[in-house]
């Protein structure tokens, strides 16, 4: 028989090689935590009240529904697409539950319609990009041009919600001691997380929108079913934006056109430095929530400096997130 | 019949028919007269609205022809204008012109090292294009707010006005301006090899490597082309109002210069480009904003309007959409 | 045999791609429990056929009947659901799934939809050791050489229970030992009833598994016979419609070491050079005029020998000399520098650059070398284009055609033409002949033995062994990925003498 | 109000912290209005803990609870949008701590949310905007055809300015909006949107801009085309900013409402006045003004932002 797995040595080399191979392939992910905590270290270090919990427990709270967006971005992104829509969707969104909550509609018919909504936009504009093989981005991008139209359409001024299912869960904690807590949006997009996790994981239908990602023409020739998967995905992107949408509406009890601007360029951020290729085919979804908690972590530490004008702002998020991604650069180039 | 298949047949026949859509609503829309010394009419205004995307979306062309995208055009037109107006606000006599050219060049030559360092963190760093560029598009703002220090700088520089809002032998200096750049950039890639080496990287980057191609070089080369395109269109568009507005100032223009891309023709994925096809496409997105004015469409409803155009076109430019819908149905061959 | 109603029947197939017919009024029958081979030269339209037939491509005519039913596939998937396991031409799969998922996608054991792992990695080895392969299965596809992943390929599409199997040139870059354990593979699916359409450009492959074959010449049907009524030379001259002698003397090439080698000046040498996991350090010289043939099993290194001399792949012990001055190779580009050509052997990833023109392809290499400030005068580019369109017959003749659109033959002919117009000192050729056709085949071996007589020092991989014997001088033999011995191609070496130092018989 | 108590320490107990989330510096009037509630804190003695939202709803309700949990005295904020503050004022309230809204409203019912509202009036900027082109036109009786530059479509002063504008001249039908179009708030926008207005409509009398920097921008399309801003098309715009006023001395505005970015030295005393538990107005108006040509060259002089 001809071993090929082996380097020219002895069988225990072999089976060091494989240990390796397994670890190279979480490094991206693994070297994204390392260099997390130890951002979140120099924050403990130099601002008071920083190393307190609930400054960790917040920046769940305050990004649950971009964690949400993201982890459908995710899926997009894998099969080597993007979803730029999903911004406009989270403020359609919230239009539009805010509307008809003031018209009195019941949240129970509410919430089913507008996740339904996203989740047909997303429908469509994958139907697009499949059946007509136009371009993601423009597809999606008419899509953010639709979606914001209409909730501009719908009403040019934010929206209060007053509506008490949307106030409960907007004010609803859950308490692990005296101002320790996190809200209900947390809990709903840690599931979403860990349902995209495992679907990503564990069935043909995650496999398949890797091995899209991977290469679509082989995947095609492989007898993968291609056009469903790809719809699929943007489906699901839209869904998890009109979920997150909601969210946002809990985290705002409100509704206004002009919510979400630019999210869709920090769910990609999220997504990319999370480990993602965005030509697609590999990367995870827990990388993914890194990437959320990168981002949040650099708003809390900017907030905690206080004081810093519009632009040493800007500049200063900009510097961060430099020395996070060339940190991240070089540990994961070592390791090949 | 043949020039129907053309790439830019369809982009083309919509421009028209936004053009001629203006008729109904503005008889004069056509009408070209000569006005103390220059041209003046809407075709003109078009022209000279269209030069700052044309620039930044032949950069843009040229970046996404290598596989990459820059999202930092619009910072670096903010940067670029925003140093251009400082100098010139210091001159003691804002009408010299050599003081005015001095002031353009340092903005240009500042955007070119911005090129450098965009194009360095992709090539040598390896970073992911998208994330490389969204440092910059970050922080970019922030360093131009910095030198404006928040407020809008104004000059009243004859000269420098001339840069975006004068005429020579008739003709707007801004359109001439992007139509040097356009020829420029065309006899660059097409009279040398460097087009061929781009779209070689583009398509394949492995294969151009081991055939000998410099990726690295080239990749640092169109970025640093990019950034300067958007720092002379930075100028034109401060020139433009004789003031450096550091947040207006090519905000989300990374959109529609993308866009303008697509419509041209150049997929995203990199590979074959045209120039052409961007210019036209620039020139149709800019003819679209004005038609939405012209023709007075509320603006609750002008995204949507713009969300139609679009779908419209990526409709009608997709093969397989006129093959499936336009044309009677018959099966169109997987793309293998 | 014949009696029995064919499993598969295609009748006038018509097929055209916008500037060429690819199919014209073409019938194919499969028998169960046969093999069949489909033989054509590159470009004759076998691949196309197979595309059409699994619904890759729609047709513009004809008619498929699956057994009694007629069938218009919108997709593989449908033909698979329908029976028909395919492997495509080029390597079809996911190199950035593990080497199991690339075998079983699709088809995972599941449990309530959640896929079983574990199950899958222990039945992807047992499969893979039917062909006599053990490879890490958890590893991504994408670490092993090419020849593995083909074997992968082969693996999945035996494993899918079908009535029809489809082999799209699977031998290209396998030896001996591969092939033969495919065809015992084949034997058993064929005595299971199950129809096998084998595609194929080394005839004595054929002679030996098919019961029949269809002939193709570009894209019109030629005939069907059974295997055992067409004697080679008439085959051949069927599938290029040339006459007997212009092949016999096409067939009757003079060995290299026949010829008497006047060894120029030294080139190349490789002192301890080697990369871990990749190859063992080796020490090797190459001398003008003189070609080297690598020789190994699949998987031996031949190829990561090769990469190194050309800087593809970083050498981290040892260091190269070229005219006796050491070069450390930091990239393909300062091995161009010093002369030296290298046309991989996976010419779908790592040659051609799909959508840019056969023009575009073939100068690219010497445009890169030139530098992006001197491009090649259009008048330049056109003597250089035909010329090698011209000499290796690629085909369709039209530079200006997307390399894409080519046919797999066609697309190597091209890779091999960019190297040639460079003029190295040094030409590296991996796996120069995969999927290329007799004829075009004996025309490259007769390029080669020009270059060498040109004094072009060679460096000649193939999986082929009697062309490795029959083209160089010397023979450098891999086994395990390190080189263990080299012969002299003097008359008294032959295939079973090289076999026998492969295999690792004779004490090194 | 508008008494100057100040300079008396407020509390007594040592340094007043004031945490101040800004919308962020979307406009040269937005640095102003920041530069002076930083100069006026300063001046004041207090402790500002400053934090830029960028523009964003959740920074800035991400800034309130980092306030909160730094236990600051007193909260302050220019809301960015009306709506959706009530659970994070509450939660400031249970860690009862006053919160001051400056600049906009929010439109919570529960008024005891925040102590106090200082800032402008959008839509009475709007009804002074028109009630001057009302007196303007008093007694001509041809109509008269207003071209409209909207803010940034959505945004709170855009849709406030426009509707207290409409107000006031719908009373008479000789005033006529032929046209109304965002121009972004920006420079660029008002000059590019104002040319396609001066192409397609054969008649423009008057020109409504939500903010001077439109304003400045039409002024140059209008010159561009052969017309003197000013006179042959009259232009009401809101702000007062230093350009504008310059333009407004030039004659070429012929009316500029002030929207007063300074509201620093008022947000001070209030905030003293709400850590003493002093009762303050439920709505402090910043004291703001009209301007026309003459008064412009008055003050322009000490016009600093
Ligand atoms: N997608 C396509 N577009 C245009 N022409 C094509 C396309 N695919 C194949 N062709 C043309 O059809 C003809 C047949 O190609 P095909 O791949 O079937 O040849 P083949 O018999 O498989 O050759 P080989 O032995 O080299 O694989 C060739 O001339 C090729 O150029
Ligand atoms: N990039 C890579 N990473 C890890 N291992 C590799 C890589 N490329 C090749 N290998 C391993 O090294 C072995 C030698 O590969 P190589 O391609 O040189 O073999 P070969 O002699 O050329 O055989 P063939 O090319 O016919 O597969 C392969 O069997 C493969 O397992
Ligand atoms: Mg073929
Ligand atoms: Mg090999």
């Amino acid at each position: 028989m001809i071993d090929v797995t082996a380097p020219p040595g002895t069988p225990p080399a072999k089976a060091r090689n494989r240990v390796l191979k397994q670890n190279r392939r979480h490094v991206p992910v693994l070297a994204t935590l390392a260099l997390l905590i130890i951002m979140y270290a120099v924050g403990v270090a130099n601002y008071r009240g920083f190393s307190d919990t609930q400054v960790v427990l917040n920046i769940f709270v305050d990004n649950a529904f971009l964690l949400v967006v993201a982890a459908g971005m995710t899926f997009v992104i894998l099969t080597g697409g993007i979803d730029l829509s999903v911004g406009a969707v989270v403020a359609l969104t919230t239009t539009v539950a805010a509307t008809l909550l003031h018209a009195g509609w019941s949240a129970a018919v509410v919430l089913p319609l507008v996740l339904l909504m996203g989740t047909v936009l997303g429908l469509g504009m994958g139907a697009v990009i499949h059946f007509f093989q136009v371009e993601p981005f423009i597809a999606t991008l008419a899509g953010m041009f639709l979606a914001r139209g209409i909730a501009l359409l719908i009403n040019r001024n934010s929206i209060p919600i007053t509506d008490g299912f949307w106030t409960a869960m907007a004010e609803e904690r859950i308490r692990f001691g005296p101002g320790v807590f996190i809200s209900t949006s947390v809990v709903i997009s840690l599931v979403v997380v860990l349902i995209g996790a495992y679907v990503l994981a564990y069935t043909r239908f995650g496999r398949t929108v890797y091995a899209i990602g991977g290469s679509a023409d082989s995947a095609l020739l492989m007898g993968l079913p291609v056009g469903r998967t790809r719809i699929a995905v943007y489906t699901l992107s839209g869904f998890c934006s009109a979920l997150g949408g909601v969210l946002y509406s809990f985290y705002m009890s409100s509704g206004y056109s002009l919510n979400a601007q630019g999210m869709e360029l920090d769910a990609i951020a999220a997504v990319v430095i999370g480990g993602v290729l965005l030509t697609g085919g590999s990367g995870y979804l827990f990388g993914t929530v890194l990437g959320v908690l990168v981002l949040g972590l650099i708003q809390t530490i900017i907030t905690f400096q206080g004081t810093l004008s519009s632009w040493w702002t800007r500049i200063v998020v900009g510097v961060l997130l430099f020395a996070f991604i060339v940190l991240q650069r070089a540990v994961t180039r070592r390791s090949r | 019949m043949n020039f129907v298949r053309h790439r830019l047949f369809w982009p083309a026949a919509i421009l028209v028919a936004l053009l001629a859509s203006n008729i109904f609503f503005s008889s004069g829309f056509f009408s070209i007269t000569v006005h103390d010394g220059h041209l003046y009419g809407s075709i003109i205004d078009i022209l000279r609205r269209s030069a700052p995307l044309i620039l930044v979306g032949i950069g843009m062309t040229l970046v996404i022809a290598t596989g990459g995208i820059d999202l930092s055009v619009g910072s670096v037109m903010a940067i670029s204008g925003a140093l251009a107006c400082l100098l010139i606000g210091d001159l003691d006599n804002q009408n010299s012109v050599i003081g005015v050219l001095l002031a353009c060049a340092a903005g240009i030559v500042l955007s070119l090292v911005l090129g450098i360092w965009n194009g360095t963190l992709v090539a040598s760093i390896g970073i992911q294009p998208i994330i490389a560029t969204l440092i910059l598009m970050v922080a970019g703002r922030g360093i131009a707010q910095l030198i404006t220090d928040g407020q809008i700088l104004n000059v009243t520089s004859a000269p420098y006005k001339v840069i975006g809002a004068g005429y020579t032998i008739a003709l707007p200096v801004s359109v001439l301006i992007a139509a040097g750049m356009v020829a420029i950039a065309v006899v660059l890639t097409r009279r040398t090899a460097l087009g061929l080496l781009i779209e070689a990287v583009g398509g394949s980057p492995t294969a151009s490597r081991l055939a000998g191609i410099q990726a690295r070089r080239l990749t640092i080369m169109v970025y640093v082309f990019s950034a300067i395109c958007a720092g002379i269109a930075g100028l034109i568009y401060s020139s433009n109002v004789s003031s450096a507005d550091s947040n207006a100032a090519g905000n989300l223009i990374e959109l529609d210069a993308i866009l303008a891309v697509v419509i041209g023709g150049t997929r995203l994925t990199g590979g074959r480009f045209s120039l052409a096809g961007t210019v036209l496409g620039a020139v149709l997105i800019e003819t679209l904003n004005v038609t939405t004015v012209s023709i007075g469409i509320p603006v609750e409803t002008t995204l949507l309007f713009k969300a139609i155009v679009v779908i419209v076109l990526c409709l009608v430019q997709s093969a397989a959409f006129r093959a499936k819908v336009l044309r009677r149905p018959s099966r169109v061959g997987a793309s293998a | 045999m014949g009696s029995r109603p064919p499993v598969l029947e295609m009748t006038g197939i018509r097929k055209v791609f916008p500037g060429v017919t690819a199919l014209d009024d073409v019938d194919f029958r499969l028998l169960p429990g046969e093999v069949h081979a489909l033989m054509g030269e590159n470009g004759a339209g076998k691949s196309t056929l197979i595309k059409v037939l699994t619904g890759v491509y729609g047709t513009d005519g004809g008619e498929i009947r699956l057994g009694d039913t007629s069938v218009l596939f919108g997709s593989p998937l449908q033909a698979q659901q329908a029976g028909i396991s395919t492997v495509y031409q080029e390597v079809n799969l996911c190199t950035n799934l593990s080497v199991a998922e690339n075998i079983f996608i699709g088809r995972e054991p599941r449990s309530l939809g959640r896929i079983r792992w574990a199950e899958m990695r222990r039945r992807a080895v047992e499969l893979l050791a039917r062909l006599d392969l053990t490879l890490d299965v958890s590893a991504p596809l994408s670490t092993y050489s090419l020849a593995i992943q083909q074997m992968v390929a082969i693996a999945r599409a035996i494993d899918i229970d079908a009535k029809v199997l489809i082999l799209d040139e699977p031998t290209s870059s396998l030896d001996a030992s591969e092939v033969a354990q495919l065809f015992a593979v084949m034997r058993r699916l064929k005595d299971a009833g199950v129809a096998i359409l084998f595609v194929s450009h080394f005839l004595d492959q054929v002679y030996e598994v098919a019961d029949r074959m269809t002939v193709l010449r570009n894209g019109r049907l030629i005939g069907e016979y059974r295997t055992a009524d067409l004697p080679q030379m008439q085959l051949v001259a069927r599938m290029i419609g040339k006459d007997l002698e212009a092949l016999e003397e096409l067939e009757s090439q003079p060995r290299s070491s026949a010829r008497e080698l006047e060894r120029g000046p030294l080139i190349a040498k490789a002192v301890g050079l080697g990369r871990a996991g990749g190859i063992a350090p080796f020490d090797m010289e190459i001398h003008a005029g003189e070609v080297v043939g690598l020789a190994g099993l699949l998987g031996s290194g031949r190829t990561e020998m090769a990469r190194l001399f050309f800087g593809a792949d970083r050498a981290d012990t040892g260091h190269l000399e070229i005219d006796g001055k050491p070069l450390v190779l930091r990239s393909p580009r300062t091995a161009m520098a010093h002369g030296i050509g290298f046309s991989s052997e996976n010419r779908r990833t790592e040659g051609v650059v799909a959508e840019l023109s056969v023009r575009e392809n073939i100068i690219l290499a010497l445009q890169a070398a030139r530098g992006w400030t001197r491009p090649i005068a259009r008048r330049r580019q056109d003597e250089l284009v035909d010329k090698y369109v011209k000499a290796l017959n690629i085909r369709p003749a039209d530079p200006d055609m997307p390399v894409r659109n080519l046919s797999g033959g066609n697309q190597q002919k091209v890779l091999l033409a960019r190297w040639l117009i460079t003029e190295p000192r040094l030409l590296i050729i991996d796996e120069p002949t995969r999927g290329i056709d007799v004829g075009a085949k004996a025309e490259i071996q007769r390029i080669v033995a020009e270059l060498a007589d040109g004094g072009t020092a060679v460096l000649f991989v193939s999986a082929e062994l009697d062309e490795v014997l029959r083209l160089s001088h010397k023979i450098e033999v891999l086994r395990d990925r390190r080189l263990v011995e080299e012969l002299d191609n003097t008359d008294d070496v032959d295939a079973d003498r090289v076999m026998r130092t492969i295999a690792g018989g004779v004490a090194s | 109000g508008g008494d100057d108590g100040d300079s008396g320490s407020g509390g007594g107990d040592g340094k007043l912290v004031l945490g101040f989330s800004q919308v962020g510096a979307e406009s040269g009037w937005r640095t102003a209005n920041t530069k002076s509630i930083q100069e006026s804190a300063a001046s004041a003695g207090v402790e500002l803990k400053f934090s830029d939202a960028q523009g964003k709803q959740e920074n800035q309700i991400k800034a309130i609870r980092n306030f909160i949990t730094q236990r600051v005295d007193v909260i302050a904020f220019s809301p960015v949008v009306e709506s959706g503050w009530d659970t994070v004022l509450k939660e400031a309230k249970d860690a009862n701590i006053p919160v001051i809204l400056t600049d906009r409203a929010v439109d919570s019912q529960d008024t005891s949310l925040y102590k106090t509202f200082i800032g402008s009036d959008f839509v009475l900027e709007g009804k002074k905007a028109g009630e001057w082109l009302v007196k303007d036109y008093e007694g001509k009786t041809d109509p008269v055809n207003i071209v409209e530059l909207q803010g940034t479509p959505g945004a709170a002063p855009a849709n406030d300015r426009k509707a207290g504008f409409a107000d006031v001249i719908k009373a008479d039908p000789k005033f006529k909006v032929v046209a109304s179009q965002t121009g972004q708030f920006t420079r660029t926008d008002g000059k590019q949107v104002m040319e396609t207005f001066l192409k397609a409509q054969p008649k423009i009398d008057v020109l409504y801009a939500h903010n001077d920097d439109m304003g400045l921008g039409a002024i140059e399309a209008i010159e561009a085309a052969g017309k003197k801003p000013g006179t042959d098309i009259k232009i009401i715009t809101v702000d007062a900013v230093k350009d504008g006023m310059t333009a407004l001395s030039e004659g070429k505005i012929n009316y500029i409402v002030e929207c007063s970015p300074l509201l620093g030295p008022q947000l001070m005393d209030l905030a003293k006045k709400v850590k003493a538990g002093e009762t303050v107005p439920q709505r402090v108006l910043t004291e703001e003004t009209t301007f026309t040509p003459e008064q412009a060259k008055a003050v322009l002089a000490e016009r600093k932002y």
